[in-house]
């Protein structure tokens, strides 16, 4: 028998105190009739998940965690309750029994098999001992990245990694259909200057803007070696832009990032995606295979130096597949990110207008 | 007690999804009603995350076995348990579930994103995001189409 | 002539790669339309990317009846590392349905999105639209459970934002695809939850090692919770009974492309994802499965049946009799399916394509009156059949399908229920049968009579025949309501194929 | 010599902690906004400096300390800018300091604020 | 030993930070608190990368710091402008939006 780690340790116990966080924020983001209070507690919450995410050894999911749930979901959001003008929810639930009994149903089935499951930390439990096991073991022979998840999410789960990136497509579309086609949505008011009084945040934020593109730059292709990759990428290249129209001004902005181009970019992310795994196709191997993502003609005239490592060598069809689709992934989302927020933020200024029209 | 250390996470899992759902299902606020799908859809990544956490596990990021971040991932621990569930010296979590809460996560920002742009849209058309208030427009509207004739 | 075989032997290299060019085709398509200049080329790339994937699921169809069913790895890795296309021959079936409705559909789109929507939207509207067609031809033809799950997201993402583009005939069509994205989202976080579980238990997402673990698993309370959720989730997918509130709204306002679409593709999908995990993945001898089809999901389908059709009966607007009376007939194909046997399967796929395709004609006749005639209630549509009569009569043949005419496709599919249902000895299932297609036989009756026989009222605005771009795809799918009346050989192949490719060892 | 910079550090990360923990004391019983933007952020940015000193100390001279810098750069960027913002535009929505010289604040509105009500 | 402390420290100042976040009273507080509490987030994933011996994860801390400012910054313009396109350092934001 061999003796498991103490089951008190650090880290059981941040991730219980950070678990009892959660529920306080949850159970406060129920009772509140304020949606702009429920909007900042959503972003706390987002944040204290994510450091849970950290201690329970899911870096790359915190990272996406924290640019998403309390980056760019709580600017969405705030959008949204600009655009719909209700800060204060309407007093009174609208039945209380049946959603209660639903959730009940829910509770108690997921309590039923949360007794039957293995406990945390099992290492030999089914889902750890199965399929998650054969990856660590086998990643670093076939693929070569030194960071799982990426090889993971990139190679052997690669399909899905095309299915959520034509999901974020998905609903750049939806956005840009519901809010971002209308007769202003572009071209905005002129901004006529007065009082400055944000001198100190203008001058700052010159400096944060480049600091976080190259942040970006840095994750996207870090991926393979470190926690990150063309999604958080992409968020973080996207909140760079969403960074300069706060201060600027979406007008400024748009001239210098026009929303039509940023559709564009994300239809030729998710077609730069594809057409990798088309390329692998030609080449004779399977859909997204990058071991054959080049002809093996064209692979032997490739020179040493650029095979770097000698011992990784054979995979750099791998390495190249990865950073190519990963490329793909942070155009789509960068630029359907962007497109969200061009749709939200640009459709105050309408809906303003609107109302002063009226 | 161990016993229920062990399986905390679960049941937070599970209250928390209750409470997602439940501003779901009750709130008569379209946004409100996101927020809490929201919560119901990053609560599953939690379930998820759970089942695959290794005691004493680190981070899928292999680490150079010459490097001395090994050295101190590993001495600590029973050199029998880390030779059974290691993989070249060092006890890794389990990679697969933080590859499909990743997705996960992406679709719930989607789903987010599109839903608002509807609600938004639905304030644009009817004048609220109050789901009874609509509701009541809606059904008087039918009702007129069915009286002109 | 152009026959299947010319076809096949023309690209052997693309077709090895057909199962998953049936998904990338569009995908890809979806990307080139929404880059496409105009209204005009988004359109041609939707109905060429349709085709393509009709092509690729037709190779796959010929593949899977010479050899058996098609096994593909993507990124070159074997399941369960990788992620796995299993296309049996319910896959292929499924692939086949949701392919020739797209291409239906993109056809008929070329004229009806004009009028429904603004011109500089339509090549995003394409976009997602191709989209809502990949993420279905992914989910039916993945072998991987998660996998599913995205798919599924993508076919719904692209839904929600389609139906609410209805709004520029109708508002109600925003509170009604809001309520879709609802639903929908909690039917596909309840599915990824019982998906956790199953992973939970046995550590693989491979739906054949899921399938060949279970076996040896036997039950438990994590099992039974996963398969409780995924029921449950898929259910509110598949609008199955008391699960089924987005699905009359989303039907009656969302633009018809989409309307067709999902009417013909949606709610089946789930049913196909569903019936794949309660006959295939669960074991067969699972004491919970074997309880919840007698005891729940055979008696929801019934009182679906029933209930949701004396609400078509007394509804008003046109289009919600349609949609309530697709969730009666989900109800029809749950029932067939819940006899657990090779003919019970095979006449509940057999009804599914038969609905599909009647369910197609209605609401593509519908929209093509509703071109000229911007109406919702049946009394608006009086005496339409005098203003437009290829329209009426397209229509009169989906309707005539729908309730079960002899000579019909519909009257087939009824007939093989009944019989399906009184060889497997479940009378009541046989009378449920027969009452609710006496009660459909009423709602047709009074959609009929308002269009043929009754007269418009005096200075209402009058329909105008739909142009041919509209009607040709309409006439086309109407005569095969009547063909395959009179020679049902194909899909009674197809639906024969999916059935003993869905309970391989059942009686 | 490196346990002793550990040591070193250690204690650093502690008082920096303490410096946090103080501040979030002062976060949670300070009467306005702006003594509590006071408390928190002037804390946080001494707090964060100690703590990442203390961090880099345990790290030594590494990519890791130089990561250290970088996020010690980027608090002290946003942290005081962002304070600074707020104040801004909390003073400019009309809330006034409860104490000190701009105390210009009615008898029933501070009533008011200290019930706790929500403020418009 | 002494870096667990730390961490639990700033667990515990994050605990306070959130009663005041549900507090309030006004949006202000709510705010400072969500800011606040980023900077203690940073700090404490940078803590609990030594704890657990993997500093590599000091890759979230340094992201988080220009977004959680991002997200501030948008909050405040949620409530000086009532609008997240106008460029800062215009007053009210009222007379602006005309031509």
């Amino acid at each position: 028998m061999i003796a498991l780690p103490s089951s008190l340790n650090a880290n059981l116990v941040i991730g219980i105190a950070l678990l009892v966080m959660l529920l306080v924020v949850a159970g406060a983001i129920v009772r509140t009739r304020s949606l702009l209070a429920a909007i900042i507690l959503f972003s706390i919450y987002s944040l204290v998940s994510a450091v849970w995410l950290v201690v329970m050894d899911a870096a790359d999911v915190a990272f996406t965690e924290a640019v998403i749930g309390a980056g760019v979901s709580t600017i969405v959001l705030l959008g949204a309750i600009l655009l719909t003008r209700g800060e204060v929810e309407k007093p009174g639930w609208r039945a209380l029994v049946a959603p209660a009994l639903v959730c009940a149903g829910v509770g108690g089935l997921l309590i039923y098999a949360a007794a039957g499951l293995p406990a945390l930390g099992d290492p030999a439990s089914p889902a750890n001992a199965h399929v998650g096991r054969a990856y660590l073991e086998a990643a670093p022979k076939e693929i070569g990245a030194p960071n799982i998840v990426t090889a993971v999410l990139a190679s052997y789960r690669g399909f899905d990694t095309l299915g959520e990136t034509a999901v974020i497509f998905a609903a750049g579309i939806g956005v840009a259909l519901m809010l971002g086609f209308g007769p202003h949505a572009s071209p905005l008011p002129p901004a006529a200057t007065i009082g400055d009084h944000h001198v100190v945040l203008r001058v700052s934020a010159k400096f944060l803007i480049p600091l976080i593109a190259l942040f970006a730059l840095y994750v996207q292709f870090h991926g393979d070696l470190g926690a990150g990759g063309g999604f958080q990428a992409g968020v973080i290249m996207a909140a760079a832009i969403i960074l300069h129209a706060l201060v600027f001004g979406l007008r400024d902005t748009m001239m210098a990032v026009p929303p039509r181009l940023v559709r564009s970019i994300a239809a030729l992310g998710v077609l730069l995606y594809a057409g990798v795994g088309v390329a692998c196709m030609l080449n004779g191997g399977a859909f997204l295979d990058y071991d054959y993502l080049f002809p093996p003609a064209f692979e032997k005239q490739v020179p040493g130096w650029l095979l770097g490592d000698p011992e990784h060598a054979h995979h750099w069809g791998q390495h190249f597949g990865i950073l190519l689709i990963e490329l793909g992934v942070l155009l789509t989302v960068a630029a359907t990110m962007l497109t969200i927020f061009y749709g939200f933020a640009g459709r105050t200024v309408e809906a303003i207008r609107q109302e002063r029209g009226a | 007690m161990s016993f229920i250390l062990l399986h905390f996470n679960y049941v937070a899992v599970a209250i928390l999804m209750m409470a997602g759902l439940f501003v779901v299902v009750s709130s008569s606020n379209l946004i409100k009603r996101m927020i809490g799908l929201a919560i119901f859809q990053t609560s599953t990544g939690l379930l998820y995350i759970s089942l695959g956490k290794v005691s004493s596990g680190t981070a899928a990021i292999t680490v150079d076995a010459a490097s001395p971040e090994k050295q101190a991932l590993a001495n600590h621990l029973d050199p029998a348990y880390v030779a059974q569930y290691g993989v070249a010296g060092v006890v890794y979590s389990n990679p697969l579930p933080h590859v499909l809460i990743l997705t996960a996560i992406v679709v719930g920002v989607a789903t987010l994103a599109v839903g608002l742009a509807i609600a938004v849209r639905v304030r644009e058309a009817f004048g609220s995001v109050e789901a009874d208030e609509i509701e009541v427009l809606s059904r008087l509207e039918s009702a007129q189409a069915g009286s002109q004739a | 002539m152009i026959s299947f075989e010319t076809l096949y032997a023309a690209a052997p290299a693309l077709t090895a790669h057909a199962p998953v060019l049936m998904v990338a085709g569009p995908l890809i398509a979806a990307c080139v339309a929404a880059l496409s200049p105009t209204a005009r080329t988004s359109w041609m790339i939707s109905v060429t990317g349709s085709m393509f994937a009709a092509w690729m699921a037709l190779a796959i169809t010929g593949e899977v009846a010479r050899h058996g069913a098609v096994d593909y790895y993507i990124g070159g890795f074997a399941p369960p590392l990788g992620i796995a296309f299993y296309i049996d021959g319910l896959g292929a079936m499924m692939a086949l349905l949701v392919s020739s409705a797209g291409v239906m559909a993109s056809i008929y789109s070329g004229h009806s999105l004009a009028a429904e929507v603004r011109a500089e939207k339509h090549t995003h509207v394409q976009a997602a639209f191709l989209l809502c067609q990949a993420g279905l031809l992914g989910l039916v033809s993945t072998g991987d459970a998660f996998n599913a799950f995205v798919f599924l997201e993508v076919s719904s993402i692209g839904a929600y934002a389609l139906v609410a583009i209805g709004e520029k005939r109708d508002r109600r069509a925003l509170p009604a695809a809001f309520n879709y994205l609802i639903m929908g989202t909690i039917g596909a976080t309840l599915y990824v939850i019982g998906i956790g579980f199953l992973y939970a238990a046995t550590g693989t997402l491979n739906m054949a090692d899921l399938s060949a673990r279970l076996a040896t698993l036997g039950d438990s309370s994590v099992v039974q919770a996963g398969f409780a959720f995924i029921v449950v989730g898929l259910g509110i997918k598949a609008a199955m009974f008391p699960l089924h509130g987005w699905l009359p709204g989303a039907y009656s306002f969302g633009p018809s492309l989409i309307v067709i679409f999902l009417a013909a593709t949606a709610t089946k999908t789930s049913i196909y994802l569903m019936a794949r995990f309660i006959f295939d993945v669960f074991p067969d001898g699972a004491a919970f499965g074997r309880n919840f089809i007698a005891w729940v999901l055979a008696p929801l389908a019934a009182t679906a049946a029933i209930v949701c059709s004396i609400q078509a009966t007394f509804e008003r607007e046109i289009r919600r009799i349609l949609a309530f009376s697709s969730v009666a007939q989900v109800g029809l194909i749950l029932l067939g399916l819940s006899l657990a046997t090779i003919l019970g399967a095979s006449a509940g796929l057999f009804y599914l394509m038969a609905h599909a395709l009647m369910k197609m004609t209605l609401f593509m006749a519908v929209g093509g009156l509703a071109i000229s005639l911007p109406a919702r209630r049946l009394d608006d549509f009086a005496g339409v059949a005098r203003d437009a009569p290829w329209s009426a009569t397209a229509f009169a043949a989906g309707a005539l399908s729908l309730a079960g005419a002899p000579l019909t496709l519909g009257f087939l599919a009824k007939w093989r229920l009944l019989e399906a249902a009184l060889n497997a000895g479940q009378i009541w299932i046989a009378a449920t049968v027969a009452i609710a297609s006496l009660l459909t036989l009423l709602y047709v009756g009074r959609m009929l009579e308002a269009i043929f026989f009754r007269s418009a009222p005096a200075g209402a605005p009058r329909a105008v025949e739909a142009p041919v771009g509209v009607l040709a795809p309409v006439l086309v799918l109407a005569g095969l309501n009547i063909w395959f009346g009179l020679d049902a050989s194909l899909p009674e192949q197809l639906a024969g194929a999916g059935a003993k490719a869905l309970l391989a060892g059942a009686p | 010599m490196t346990d002793m910079l550990s040591l070193i550090g250690g204690v650093c990360v502690v008082a920096g902690t303490a410096l946090s923990l103080i501040g979030a004391a002062g976060l949670l019983r300070f009467p306005d906004v702006y003594t509590r933007i006071h408390a928190a952020s002037i804390t946080d940015t001494g707090g964060a400096s100690l703590v990442l000193l203390g961090l880099c100390l345990i790290a030594g001279l590494s990519l890791t300390a130089l990561k250290l810098a970088f996020v010690w750069f980027s608090i002290m960027l946003t942290t005081p800018v962002a304070a600074n913002a707020l104040a801004n535009a909390a003073f400019g929505s009309g809330h006034r300091p409860r104490i000190g010289a701009f105390q210009i604040m009615r008898t029933d509105e501070r009533r008011k604020t200290s019930r706790g009500t929500e403020a418009p | 030993m002494l870096l667990a402390a730390g961490a639990a420290g700033l667990l515990v100042a994050m605990t306070i930070t959130i009663a005041r976040a549900i507090m309030g009273p006004s949006h202000y507080d709510r705010i400072l608190a969500v800011n606040s509490f980023g900077t203690k987030t940073v700090l404490l994933l940078s803590v609990i990368g030594f704890v657990f011996g993997r500093p590599a994860f000091l890759d979230i801390a340094i992201i988080y710091a220009p977004i959680n400012f991002v997200t501030t910054i948008a909050l405040m313009k949620f409530f000086r402008y009532r609008s997240l396109a106008q460029p800062l350092g215009l007053s009210a934001g009222e007379e602006t939006l005309d031509d």
